[in-house]
């Protein structure tokens, strides 16, 4: 399969980059920072993005989406990547669906994938339980009680956790190795959601669940097995924020570039000393690189490929070094005014480093890389 | 006994004496090292009282001439007296831009009067000094500054704008560079004056970093009337003092990475991940961290041993661009791992059970170190021509 | 049918009948691919059946024109030609740079004549061509050249010196650029002409490099006279020629780190140090085995994209600089990690029970990748000016 | 202790970079190569090195040595890595001197020790079993037989192996956990040496012992275990190889440095571009920090500190970093002639991977580093 994207994708990556830009650039962010908006996003942004279909870009047309997958969808993370725009899309819309799509049963699609198309329904994956992603601790714990399930342990720092409508959450299932994904009201009864500022902004928080009964048909694929989804799951998480950290690095790399192409010291543009040029020029490569991981991991992934579990880790391990070289390379070559807050500079830097750490940073990809490789 | 051991003794005893328990615990806040100034809020009467026993002596500049309220000791004494402070654990009385920057370059450069005014109220704590250098589109081009000090006769006005003051809203008085002849090649119609940011005409905006709030400020100068015999130094020879300052200021940066009690990394990293066959969890980061300690080590002993070698009379200039330039970037790599050892942990910016995002905003904080006093690229360029000799033709 | 899958049916058919056993084996040592030229021996009557009936095709060059002897194959049906042969292992039935260099040249600028004369001999293999462009002063600042190509009425007079023409002591031919104008602006009076290495004044000496016996030689011409029928394009307009030709020798390099079959590092290095744990023994080798593994997977994929990117229509400029500048740096590190993995075994020089010193040849070989055909920091310069803009007032 | 070299020790540092200089540089090692010399180094060279006291340095005055220390040897190294002499200096100087003090008894210091100092005894530690370091690893055996012992196995890569009279091998103690450390006489029978030409064009060689008798004097230090000098020994030998490759380092770079300051290209001399100035300026500063390193390690050595393991591996990590940059750089500054033989530059890069292969790479040491300190 060739390694460019068809019309329709361009076409949409274009859109979406005209909408991002115009409507969700990163002065949004800063906004919902200064005024410490409690949601984290803005709902008419949301709901524009609803409208645009972005919603449904991976949901199957039999429930109203666009079935557009994940080449089409990554050009939207990537955009959203250049913007640091904070929404449901990645939660909701990548992991959300895809959670739906790849263990639920029929009738849990049916009911709630039109839901989510249609805006009205906000989801959160609550799956790792550390502040370092490791999928093989899952110490929450569901248990059969009655006609239904009970579900009891915490997870932290998950993604939308404090503002979804309901929480995808993974849990072993008592006296079983086996796994399972449940989904359970953000308000129902047993649930406390902790609230965690990060720093680049975004909605996170601590959850726990203490006795929450979980009704039989609230358990995805009916209590089968939810291993291999969850590993799925993640390495499409990592897909789409190696797509969103190319979008980061693409953006903070051009604003460097276009201020090397201003500033003036010592009489000459700065951009003129090739001790800058060449790294700005390694940079580049780099980048370059990171979009061939990026785009061939997205098609793998629609395409169903055996290698996904293997790309997913490259092109994030890659995305997470390219974009912290990008972000500290942006601070350095800026200078003083780098380190401003006035500038947007800081928040690509801050927002490359914790979507790194969420579901692994390079260190963690380089090494499941490795022993998915047998070495 | 010889004298110095006689010196040992007394000053072991003295500090036993003055040095009030309080004074002997680490410095865990800001506040906890006294910077001095007409603002300074004291901590405790305990900070009070140890500023100003140290002072009466002259400990607060021990190797300052006594004549100006210095301590008078030489080097063998100074050191003694740091060692016997290090061994109970004795804070600085005073940490001050007076005490490590401008009272060097007075003491250097300045007249007599502008001695006898400025260097024991330094000693004693009384004036928050903040410099004056960096303007908006002259930073690593310093010497293209372009705040104007007119001759009025008895006064220069200065007009212009400064950046990365910093403590300037906490602060007394400045040292600032100014343009005194705009005519003049860039280097050469340079001046050093001081003045009390208290003139009329001086303006304080503090500036928000991307760590959060900072002790970096911008100040507006707009007619500012300073006293001609605030000169210091020769009219329009101020790039010498420059130089002079940007060297101290360097080494002072440079050695951030030193002044940590325990900067390894690895006790943190075993806390939170934990040993798997006796090895850190990650393995990655295992040989990040051995790498990232292995240079820290270098940098230590190396700041040692050219502080060695100039003691022994045999050291090479120009040392001091190397160790900002080498100890900036390690201390940078020191906080990208601290936040890598923490995962998400590191990345919190509120919250009392994440101790305020303190990781974070230390980690965004270093991103400056290799920017200011000089960035990376501007010390590399000085290795490079005057280590190096590279580019002459 | 289509006509594309007749097409592919009949030369499936065609190779199957056509294509030695012999020559479908990998190809190992360097002579087991055909580089021609009239000093060429064939390894086997296979070797030499193989080059006639492709040659005979047209199909050593398959996509240029018919009436030149190529194939004359559209782009569609080339690829499938590759495809087909790739499909049962034919080896390529030469290779050589009259295919890659000269001969593209010359259908783009050469006269009628000079197609005539030579495209014909590159499709059979006749000549070996070399190509003179470096000398000894002249090596990034190529156009700084100084062989002079002096007018004589009917042909010219040349005098200089070349280095770096690889296999010239085995070469026929030289495509090389002569400065024909000295007192014009450097870039403006080269040209580039062609001539025969057994013409009188051509000499030959080989070099050694630091990685032993080499194809490199240096080129001395003294006197040599040169047809003016010779000159490829218009006269002092040879570094247009020159920076065509760069660009493909360029792309040649840069895929060097593609070409092996398989290039994964991590199956030898289980092999030499076996698995604790199922991970690698030594932790930080399997990290950095990994990151390579990652950059050399991207760096494939990038050459891929740019090809498809071509295809569709819509690719940069200036790609080939990147890809060189990637290519090279990746494959100098899979063999300083391919000496890591062997330890002092892949330090051997000599030694029948060592490969001869393979290991070690190679890595210091590929230390010259970053430099011929345009440095690293040539390539990164294009970058920064053509692609990034920078530096421009 | 204050990290400057004493009087002394920059006197013997002076002299040993003008001896060196003058009569053993790189042209010396380019001669033996190009003679395919069998034995490897200069007789002649050796005998005015012994005639220096170079032998005894580390030998005590009891037996006829200077007793200079490590510093002072650690002088010795690193100008004699500047020259890339070669010589016995490291195989029986440093570590044959330093497992006869570490392990020998009173009875064997005084019998060889002399005989050292006088340069009439080489020596060659016979320890690593295969191409990477691992001390772990001992397969040869050495066995009880009648009055004395016999010993059996096989050593690889052992400098000096093929050229020393003697060699120090190590062996475990059949039926023990205990190893021990033997003296052979190359020539014994049962002895096989087949030399390995490497790519520095130094000595190694790797050694088979079959059925090799042993006395029961040759065992040195009388059969007491011999694990703790081993490991003391792989650190020294691991602090002079740092300090050769320290030397190396600085003289590579200066070739490098006046290449910079001598060539032209554009019309300008390279050295004038700011890429290959910050490039320089770095490994400046990376020099300098292994000098400090290198110092601590040596000086550590003579005051028998604990720290000696644990810088040891720091030191001769740093090492191989650093040498391996610096000869890198100086190919690529140097371009197409960098990469001819004609130049000495090669020669450098060649010496340095094997002296950094030797008892272990800069990953080794770094992995080695970490487990010392418990992680």
């Amino acid at each position: 399969m060739a390694l460019v994207l068809d019309e329709e994708q361009r076409m949409l990556k274009d859109a979406a980059r005209e909408f991002l830009t115009a409507n969700a650039p990163v002065a949004q962010l800063r906004a919902l920072r200064d005024e410490r908006d409690p949601l984290g996003y803005r709902p008419e942004t949301w709901r524009a993005m609803v409208e645009l279909g972005w919603s449904g870009v991976l949901v199957p047309e039999a429930q109203g989406g666009l079935d557009f997958g994940h080449v089409g969808m990554g050009q939207i993370s990537e955009e959203a990547g250049r913007t640091l725009t904070a929404s449901p899309l990645f939660a909701t819309a990548v992991l959300g669906v895809s959670a739906l799509v790849l263990a639920g049963t029929g009738a849990q699609r049916a009911a709630l994938l039109p839901a989510i198309v249609a805006g009205e329904l906000t989801l959160a994956l609550a799956f790792d339980e550390g502040p370092r992603h490791d999928p093989n601790v899952v110490a929450t714990r569901l248990r059969k009680s009655g006609s239904g399930w009970v579900l009891d342990g915490a997870k932290a720092f998950v993604p939308d956790g404090h503002s979804a409508d309901c929480l995808l959450v993974s849990a072993r299932i008592a006296d079983s190795a086996q796994l399972a994904l449940v989904l359970v009201e953000r308000a129902a009864p047993g649930v406390t959601v902790e609230r965690v500022v990060m720093a680049d902004q975004r909605n996170s928080a601590n959850v726990r669940f203490a006795g929450v009964a979980v009704a039989s048909d609230a358990v995805l694929g009916g209590g089968e097995d939810a291993g291999a989804a969850l590993s799925r799951l993640a390495d499409i998480g990592n897909a789409h924020l190696a797509a969103e950290l190319l979008g980061l690095a693409q953006e903070v790399f051009q604003r460097t570039v276009d201020y090397l192409n201003t500033r003036k010291q010592f009489g000459v543009l700065i951009g003129s000393y090739q001790g800058l040029q060449h790294r700005a020029a390694h940079l580049y490569s780099e980048i370059e690189l990171l979009k061939s991981l990026v785009l061939k991991t997205l098609q793998a992934l629609d395409a169903g490929s055996d290698e996904v579990p293997v790309l997913a880790s490259l092109a994030k391990a890659k995305a997470g070094e390219v974009a912290t070289l990008a972000t500290n390379e942006a601070v350095q070559m800026h200078g003083g005014v780098g380190m401003t807050d006035e500038l947007d500079i800081g928040f690509f830097m801050k927002r490359a480093r914790v979507a790194e750490q969420l579901y692994g940073d390079h260190r963690y990809h380089l090494q499941r890389y490795a022993s998915l490789c047998g070495y | 006994m010889s004298d110095l051991e006689q010196f040992r003794r007394e000053t072991r005893a003295w500090l036993e004496t003055n040095c009030p328990q309080s004074q002997r615990e680490p410095v865990v806040e800001f506040e906890d090292r006294c910077w001095g100034g007409t603002k300074w809020k004291f901590t405790s009467d305990d900070q009070k009282r140890w500023l100003e026993v140290m002072a009466a002596r002259g400990w607060t500049a021990p190797d300052w001439p006594a004549e100006y309220g210095g301590g008078g000791l030489n080097k063998e004494e100074t050191k003694i007296l740091r060692e016997e402070m290090q061994r109970i654990g004795a804070r600085v009385p005073l940490f001050s831009m007076g005490l490590s920057m401008i009272g060097p370059a007075l003491l250097k450069y300045g007249s007599e009067a502008l001695k006898r005014q400025h260097i024991p109220n330094i000693v004693k704590g009384k004036i928050w000094w903040c410099q004056g250098y960096s303007e908006p589109n002259y930073g690593s081009d310093l010497a293209g500054l372009q705040t104007r000090a007119e001759d009025r006769g008895d006064h220069f006005l200065v007009n212009g704008q400064k950046v990365w003051t910093s403590y300037a809203d906490r602060a007394d008085w400045m040292f600032c560079l100014v343009r005194t002849d705009p005519a003049a090649p860039k280097h050469a119609g340079i001046s050093l004056v001081l003045f009390d940011m208290n003139t009329p005409g001086v303006t304080v905006k503090p500036i928000r970093l991307i760590s959060g709030k900072s002790p970096f400020c911008e100040t507006f100068l707009d007619n500012v009337r300073v006293e001609k015999d605030q000169l210091v130094g020769e009219l329009n020879r101020g790039w010498e003092l420059a130089t002079y300052l940007l060297t101290h200021e360097r080494e002072m940066i440079g050695s951030i990475g030193q002044s940590n009690v325990d900067a390894r990394l690895y006790p943190a990293a075993i806390a939170e991940l934990g040993l798997v066959h006796g090895q850190l969890a990650d393995s990655a980061l295992r040989t990040d961290i051995a790498r990232w300690e292995m240079d820290h080590r270098a940098f230590e002993l190396t700041a040692e041993r050219i502080t060695d070698e100039a003691t022994a009379g045999h050291g090479v200039g120009a040392a001091s661009s190397m160790l900002k330039y080498a100890g900036t970037e390690i201390n940078k790599r020191r906080h990208e791992l601290l936040v890598a050892i923490q995962g998400q942990r590191g990345l919190v910016w509120e919250g009392d059970a994440y101790d305020h995002g303190i990781t974070a905003t230390q980690w965004l904080r270093t991103k400056g170190n290799s920017i200011e006093g000089g960035t990376s690229e501007i010390q590399l360029n000085i290795i490079a021509k005057r280590i190096l000799g590279l580019g002459r033709e």
